[in-house]
């Protein structure tokens, strides 16, 4: 298949792009896999193109139940960031992020990752301290941060309202510079256009309905194109992890779903130039390069898996996008959408073997899967290859709640809406 | 007058002229007139540039669902881009410009993107500017300088950084049944509604209601559509049970019947009134909705179709019946149905001249020749545009003959000069706020749309919502929705009569004419037919695919004329059918809606201001105020030419001096009363409050169900069943909901009352050696003495004849006392206290201050108790009783939660002399270049005055048994390194003599 | 007695406001109440302790949701949730009496006198200017005259008791008075309004 | 979405606190099984569909109810008190 260039675009647009080749294939599923992984979005993509890449194991389908990249890939606000607090996260998305920083190149595709810089506002003299621990924390890691004063912010991000008399003055901001925005669907085709050409079956429109097993091992799968063997089944469906462990028999699991909404407005002319967080509240703000403001704001805060939210949500977060930069209140909301979101119990994701023999896990990734999709595929892939964790993905155990062991970026505690 | 506008009719008022500009051009136009009619009958075509491609554009609709003409207003000193000029009202003084070009709109470099062409079809950029694998543009630094260029070029108009001045606000409406669309249909419903006694909202977009009757020529019961249409308005009007709402675009769909619209209040007027709002915010719960939204016309896809003076038939219809504007000298029907015989018979009447109808069909019906002939052509069946020709405006089409059975072209395509082409390719019922609702649209095959779906919430449909094109079926159902609503039967009565009979405008299958050069489906995006193929090619095929490759369809106009021919030329590259190839699902916003409109009254007023009764005294004596959530407390009360830093230690200084006093009336404050209040708070507290004796306070520790600590206070025993609960200020909220869930969900036996009286009382804490001696100046009924108000104790007493209830509590560790008395008496008895203080020099003191007391105390706060720590984390252990059961015993001791290797509380102590740094990190050693491992973090740090060193409290791995260690303070984002020497939390009397003295 | 200061600042000026060229939409004052208290009932003892509060306060209130009441002399009373009430008079007394008057085993009074602010609105425009900052029916047939209401604008917790066809009482937490003076205000500006 | 607060009649979902899965079963105050502890603490049935759930009208009379209300489409079916004994005598 034809490597993607500026050439072959040339090449292509000569012969009046009659020979483009699907960019990747349709195949039937085979009656048995090595691997088979569950959830054609990001993660599972990525799962898959690493265990072939990696791992040389290409005996491997990805089983979707809608169209590929149809869940919460397709759905975010955009935002590629390793500026986290706690040294487990912070080793998994540092990972993530040096993956992300030549992902185009190794997926021959543009994912259009776009090192703008995230930069978080604090606005009280507690909050700014909690900023610098986490930015200290990410520097005595090897993360790139930089604490950034009310002028030097006034300076970057123009028409942000930084005067002394906003209701919460900026006091600061956390700025990591290597941060910032990729082309969500991109991802997904990336990712599944690059395992595709290693052998890996991208199988769509195909529910798993129930897990072959024998005893408590799993075998393979039952799915609406009929049975499927496999040695290993691995998952990768958040947003639908309780819907799926149900159908292997597993009732009660830390995750619970909710919606989360996003918005983006009508196409301006370059306006704002990096990420931007809002601490008085709760929203985060980036321009596409369409010229869409691509934000978000909190959960709608109740267990839904409906890719729709309410009202109130939407007022919350418009009132605060107005806050931040009040000139954006002229401008006009051009659509909006919800994902539903694997909320755990400390807002932090669960890549694991298990629960049952045969069984791999990822899920839980709260708002944040995003930006985690290469740690999570290569470290999902390596558990999955090696029947152990990667060093980055050890501490997402399952196991972790019963130790006490959480991994509470926020300390809200077993509250999964408030992660 | 003007080159377009015939001489007369139409529902302008021709008496009233209207000044405005266009890119600085001085125009005029009409009172009724739209932004594009005026602009159309000022002669002007070019109206806009296309998204990507910089094409030029004239106008192509009447409405909502223009994708071409947008345009930037600017109106009291603020740009406001990419608003359709059809649906903007024009008014004296009205400044426009266009947008997405450069230097000029007749002549823009953007153009030169044309030259891209196949280049820049659908998805090249996710094929391309990945750049070098090695050298200084690797990873992901080529598609950054690239993308500069490419942010550039893309967006439409541009914004402001300066603060939108409007004001917005919310109004939430209840109504039994809210109908919305205020064409016949609509009108019918809120009629039958009303009639029958209920509550009803009326809302259209447009500024004036009827609909399609304002412009179809038709007559209701013998009078003209649109006069019995505002007859019928103005009879509404009167109703009290009716309220109309015009300029009303209900956008939004939500759960619950609760419905969002945007009313434009003040848009079409040069100055918004003072105090009024520019546009508000309607939230509208509805018993019952009617859907009477109507129908838009889609185009057809052909080479060449989104050249200026290309418009759709219904809006060349709408211009000239409602505006009296002709789209041109000579103009040329192109259609797959037979509502461009209408159209084109309007235009004829109007003064305009028909050069000719292509319709794709061999046959048509005898209404639709009879009305050819009215027109003045002969249609030309079974013939298709295959391409038009463009100088500055169209000069000609290319027609051909053509099957619609096989979709094939034969013969020669020959030219036919006109100025304007009107096309229709059929009308698709606007079914956005049904799917919003949650259902599917459903593709009927009969009559080529989607149509709407079984409800899934209450909604009703009426008019051409429904799929039926006829004012006879809007009046029939939308009385039926009405009476629907109302809980009746459709009725059976006499409805006005219509002529002319209306037309079935059942459609050929036809949305694609292929042929050479660009044909486009997505005009605003620049989405053309082959990158719809291209998609397909590259296996982008489910619906959901092509939308994102492409882009087709997320432009302003969100699809509206372009998803159902999109999803046709993908079906038919497919081999399927178009219900096969799916349907998209309609999102809110139905129409772009101002984000400030959303934020209503909050714009501007994002949260409220929440004082102290004391707030005044404390601004008037020179406090720098600081946010604490949403309170406003003191930082500190800095005298003239004194710094943050110096003011808190001065202040602090006076309360291990003499006596200080600050305003702790934030604390949360909850009531707890009740038979089982002292067993409530044993089970909920970690230590135990059964125990404590009436008239005095223990300090009691709040854990989360997984053994996590949650919140911290005092807790008073007023008298048996009556206990006053105190939380830490950010908490108070989080405390009273934790409790009340307890005592509904999980005890619900318990007799115990929860009141939140955090407003209730307003409080002072006195401190220092001289704080009794204060007490004693002024408070009178009791005595203060030690064994009267022991250490714990409680006493009530007066000060100034207020009553007020004094507790002998310390966070400062000295001697200290909390006075509070009713809120309304605060300030009087601050200023007692102040008063009283006077030979002590008493000093009042602000949050910095009362940071830095706890600090050399080691008392915990948030910045300690952050959701992650344990009570044996921050030494505390010795409150979590063994005799009782409480939250958070039952997790408690999981084994990573008494682990020696936690982060746990300690005290340091700075040896270079040099500031701590909240957030600074700890590390056993290290460089300020290369920091090494950290061990731990600082939680607030101050200068102490009491042992005159930079001192801080710190959360570090191991604890107490770093003890008497030293380590390094790393804070490499302040660029600050130096040693500190680790030791207890209890930095500055551990005994706590000072305050049981 | 001592004097208590208003939660209210000096921005709280009487005057008229607004858009008032069509007259007076609706007038603002201070409520002033001398006794706030919130007394609730044990669950079983919500009828008795509205037959208590009734008959202290000299009010014919009963216990169903959103009852209320109010007598000649302004004390008045509405229900607020399952066995709660506020009740509230001219008379700084009268908390006391109340307080002193309802039995342990009927339930607990909580004086509030101080913790929270009332604001009366009242005029022609009342229902459209309450209408944009509370998610409430305020017609007279869903909301009736003396019946009270628990709700909320945004952060504030508001209960509101109707005591005319066109005028409302607002009881909000003392703290957020001048907060919510202010959002009153803007919300009334359209109208016109007077403070009194 | 509105929810119909057997209190105070149909309110906006704005007037409400969302307090999660109400079908777990708190172990006893002095249980020191631990299992069960965590249990009710970390795991959800979280189904797609009917769910049994607990709100609080923090905006309103602060009583936490019991809704049932299908995760799939947001569609409530039922609306009570959590607290059985409550609600005034019109309940």
């Amino acid at each position: 298949m034809a490597e993607y260039s500026a050439l072959s675009l040339l090449k292509n647009a000569l012969s009046g792009n009659r020979d483009w080749k699907p960019a990747w294939r349709k195949p039937d599923p085979k009656p048995s896999y090595d691997v088979i992984v569950i959830g054609g979005g990001g993660h599972g993509l990525a799962t898959a193109y690493y265990l072939a890449a990696e791992h040389g194991i290409t005996n491997v389908a990805v089983l979707e139940k809608g169209w590929l990249g149809s869940g919460n890939i397709g759905r975010n606000t955009t935002i590629v960031r390793s500026n986290y607090l706690l040294p487990e996260s912070l080793r998994f998305y540092e990972f993530s992020m040096k993956l992300w920083e030549n992902l185009s190149h190794e997926l021959n595709y543009n994912v259009m990752f776009s090192q703008r810089g995230v930069l978080n506002l604090a606005h009280s003299p507690g909050q700014a301290d909690a900023f610098i621990r986490r930015g200290n924390a990410m520097r005595h890691s090897g993360v790139d941060a930089e604490w950034l004063t009310p002028q030097q912010i006034a300076r970057k991000v123009p028409g942000l309202d930084t005067s002394k008399s906003a209701r919460f003055p900026v006091v600061g901001g956390l700025l990591q510079p290597r941060a910032g925005t990729a082309r969500h669907d991109a991802i997904a085709w990336g990712y599944a256009r690059a395992a595709d050409r290693r052998g890996v079956d991208l199988i769509e429109n195909c529910e798993v309905t129930g897990f072959l097993r024998t005893g408590d091992q799993i075998t393979g799968v039952s799915t609406t194109r009929g049975e499927i063997r496999a040695k290993k089944v691995a998952l990768a469906v958040a947003g639908s992890t309780s819907r799926v462990l149900q159908r292997a028999g597993i009732e009660r699991f830390p995750i619970e779903s909710h919606v989360l909404q996003a918005f983006v407005s009508e196409a301006i002319k370059p306006f704002v130039d990096c990420v931007v967080t809002f601490g008085a509240g709760h929203l985060y703000m980036s321009q596409s390069d369409k010229g869409g403001l691509v934000f978000g704001g909190s959960l709608d805060f109740y267990n839904s898996y409906a890719q729709r939210g309410n009202l109130p949500t939407v007022e919350d977060v418009m009132s605060e996008i107005c806050a931040m930069f009040p000139s954006v209140a002229r401008l006009r909301l051009l659509r909006s959408w919800g994902g539903v979101m694997d909320m755990s119990m400390d807002g932090s994701p669960i890549i694991t073997r298990g629960p049952l023999p045969g069984l791999y896990l990822n899920c839980g990734w709260c708002y944040g899967g995003f930006k985690a999709t290469p740690a999570s595929g290569y470290s999902f892939a390596w558990t999955i290859a090696k029947d152990e964790p990667h060093a980055i993905n050890a501490p997402f155990t399952l196991s972790r709640f019963e130790r006490g062991a959480a991994i509470d970026e926020t300390g809200h505690g077993p509250i999964p809406k408030l992660h | 007058m003007s080159p377009r506008r015939s001489t007369s009719g139409g529902l302008i008022d021709r008496t009233r002229t209207v000044r405005f500009t266009f890119d600085g051009e001085n125009l005029s136009g009409h009172a009724g007139d739209t932004l594009a009619s005026a602009l159309l009958a000022n002669g002007v075509s070019l109206m806009g540039r296309s998204f990507k491609y910089h094409r030029p554009r004239g106008v192509f609709s009447a409405g909502v669902d223009e994708p071409n003409a947008l345009v930037t207003l600017l109106r009291g000193g603020v740009r406001e881009p990419n608003i359709p000029a059809t649906q903007i009202e024009i008014y004296d003084g009205l400044r426009a410009e266009s947008q997405n070009r450069f230097p000029s709109l007749a002549w823009d470099l953007g153009a030169v993107n044309q030259l891209g062409g196949r280049l820049i079809g659908a998805g090249f950029y996710y094929k391309t500017f990945m750049g070098p694998v090695i050298g200084p543009l690797k990873g992901t630094r080529f598609w950054m300088m690239c993308e500069h260029f490419i942010r550039r070029a893309a967006g439409l108009g541009r914004a402001d950084y300066e603060a939108d001045p409007s004001r917005y606000e919310r109004v939430n409406a209840f109504c039994d049944v809210l109908v919305v669309g205020g064409g016949i249909a609509g009108l019918m419903a809120a009629e039958a509604a009303a009639k029958a006694g209920k509550r009803v909202i009326l809302a259209e977009q447009e500024p004036v209601t009827g609909g399609f009757a304002r412009w179809s020529g038709e007559t209701n019961e013998g009078k003209q559509a649109h006069e019995w249409a505002s007859n019928l308005t103005a009879r509404l009007a009167s109703l009290d049970n009716v309220r109309l709402l015009t300029r009303t675009a209900v956008w939004g769909y939500y759960d619950g019947n609760t419905l969002a619209a945007l009313e434009r209040v003040h848009d079409h007027v040069a100055r918004t009134p003072k105090g009024h709002p520019r546009q508000r915010h309607w939230t509208i719960r509805a018993t019952d909705v009617v859907l009477a939204t109507g129908a838009l016309e889609r185009p057809i896809v052909f080479p060449g179709n989104d050249r200026p003076g290309v418009m759709l038939a219904g809006a060349a219809r709408r211009y000239a019946a409602e505006f009296g504007i002709l789209p041109g000298n000579r103009t040329i029907f192109f259609t797959n149905n037979d509502s461009a015989y209408e159209a084109a018979a309007t235009i004829k009447r109007a003064g305009g001249h028909v050069a000719a109808i292509v319709d794709v069909r061999a046959r048509i019906s005898s209404a639709a020749s009879e009305l050819a002939t009215a027109a003045g052509v002969s249609p030309l069946t079974g013939h298709a545009i295959v391409g038009t020709k463009c100088g500055k405006t169209l000069s000609r089409v290319f027609v051909q003959a053509y099957d619609a059975a096989s979709g094939t072209l034969s013969g020669d395509a020959r030219p036919l000069e006109c100025d304007s082409l009107a096309v229709s390719g059929g009308w698709q019922p606007v079914l956005h706020l049904a799917s919003q609702a949650g259902a599917k649209p459903v593709w009927d095959e009969e009559k080529q749309a989607f149509l709407p779906p079984e409800p899934t919430q209450r909604w009703a449909g009426a008019g051409a919502f429904l799929g039926t094109f006829g004012t006879v079926d809007a009046l029939g159902s939308g009385r039926d929705a009405g009476l629907k609503c109302a809980g009746k039967r459709p009725s059976r009565g006499k409805l006005p009569e219509i002529a002319p009979e209306p037309l079935d405008l059942t459609p050929a299958p036809v949305l694609e004419i292929r042929g050479k050069g660009k044909a486009f489906v997505d005009f605003q995006h620049d989405v053309i037919a082959d990158d719809v193929r291209l998609a397909h090619r590259e296996g982008f095929v489910s619906v959901e695919h092509l939308k994102r490759y492409t882009t087709l369809g997320m432009a302003t106009d969100q699809g509206k004329t372009s998803n159902v021919p999109g999803l046709a030329i993908m079906a038919a590259a497919r081999g399927i059918t178009i219900p096969e190839a799916g349907t998209t699902r309609f999102r809110p916003p139905y129409s772009p809606v101002a984000i400030g409109a959303m934020a209503a009254e909050r714009y501007g007023d994002l949260k409220p201001e929440r004082y102290t009764p004391i707030h005044d005294w404390h601004v008037d004596h020179g406090a720098e105020m600081t946010p604490a959530g949403l309170w406003h407390r003191p930082l500190v009360y800095a005298a003239a030419g004194e710094t943050v830093e110096q003011a808190y230690i001065r202040e602090a200084a006076a309360v291990r001096r003499s006596v200080g006093i600050v305003d702790v009336s934030t604390l949360g404050k909850i009531a707890v009363k009740g038979p089982d209040a002292a067993t409530f708070l044993d089970r909920v507290y970690t230590n135990t409050f059964s125990t404590l004796k009436v008239g005095k306070a223990r300090y009691g520790l709040m854990l989360r169900e997984d053994g996590i600590a949650f919140d911290d206070g005092t807790t008073w025993r007023l008298g048996e069943t009556d206990f006053l609960m105190t939380t830490t200020t950010a908490n108070a909220g989080a405390v009273m909901q934790h409790l009340e869930y307890c005592l509904d969900i999980l005890w619900p036996e318990l007799k115990v009352h929860l009141t939140s009286v955090t407003d209730q009382w307003a409080g002072a804490a006195i401190a220092g050696p001289k704080a009794r001696a204060v007490l004693e100046r002024c408070v009178t009924g009791t005595r203060v003495d030690n064994e009267t108000l022991p250490f714990m104790g409680i006493v009530h007493g007066e000060i100034e004849g207020a009553p007020v209830m004094i507790c002998r509590l310390s966070f400062s560790g000295e001697l200290a006392y909390e006075v509070y008395c009713a809120a309304g008496y605060g300030t009087l008895i601050w200023e007692a206290l102040m008063e009283a203080g006077e030979p002590f020099d008493i000093t009042p003191y602000g949050m910095e201050a009362l940071g830095a007391l706890r600090i050399e105390k080691g008392h915990v706060t948030g910045a300690e108790i952050d959701g992650r720590t344990t009570a044996r984390d921050l030494y505390l252990d010795w409150m979590l009783s063994k005799k009782k059961p409480f939250i958070g015993s039952g997790l408690m001791d999981r084994p990573a939660l008494i682990d020696k290797n936690r982060l746990r509380l300690v005290g340091v102590i700075s040896l270079d002399g040099q500031k701590l740094g909240g957030g600074a990190h700890l590390v056993e050693r290290g460089t300020p270049d290369e920091p090494g491992e950290s061990i731990g973090h600082v939680t607030a740090f101050c200068y102490s005055p009491a042992l005159q060193k930079y001192i801080g409290l710190a959360l570090v791995r191991g604890g107490k048994a770093r003890h008497g260690t030293r380590a390094y303070l790393s804070d490499p984002l302040r660029k600050r390194f130096g040693q500190v020497e680790i030791v207890s939390h209890h930095l500055f009397d551990p005994d706590g003599e000072r305050m049981h003295g | 007695m001592v004097e208590r200061a208003s939660p209210l600042g000096s921005d709280f000026r009487p005057g008229s406001y607004g858009d008032f060229v069509e007259g007076t939409g609706v007038t603002i004052l201070e409520a002033l109440k001398g006794s706030i208290v919130e007394a609730s009932a044990w669950p079983g003892e919500e009828k008795t302790l509205a037959e208590n509060l009734s008959a202290i306060c000299r009010l014919k209130l009963s216990a169903s949701p959103g009852s209320g009441a109010a007598n000649r002399e302004g004390t008045c009373a509405f229900n607020i949730g399952p066995g709660r009430f506020i009740v509230s008079g001219q008379g700084e007394a009268l908390a006391g009496v109340i307080i002193a008057a309802i039995d342990e085993s009927v339930g607990t009074v909580t004086d509030l006198s101080h913790g929270r602010a009332v604001f009366a609105v009242e005029g022609p425009k009342v229902e459209w200017v309450l209408a944009k900052l509370f998610a409430l029916d305020f017609s007279l047939s869903a909301f009736p005259v003396h019946t009270g209401r628990a709700t909320a604008h945004h952060d504030l917790f508001v209960q509101i008791q109707r005591r005319g066809e066109k005028r409302f009482e607002l009881y909000v937490f003392r703290s957020f008075a001048r907060a919510f003076a202010k959002t009153l205000r803007r919300a009334s500006e359209d109208v016109g309004y007077a403070i009194r | 979405m509105l929810i119909d607060c057997p209190h105070c009649g149909p309110r906006d979902l704005a007037e409400f606190s969302y307090q999660g899965d109400a079908t777990r079963t708190r172990p006893d105050l002095a249980s020191t099984d631990t299992k069960a502890w965590l249990d009710y603490v970390y795991h959800r049935p979280n189904p797609a569909g009917r769910h049994r759930e607990f709100w609080q009208h923090a905006g309103g009379c602060r009583a936490h109810l019991v809704v049932e209300r299908d995760t799939l489409t947001h569609e409530i079916f039922t609306v009570s008190f959590a607290r059985k004994t409550s609600g005034g005598d019109a309940a």
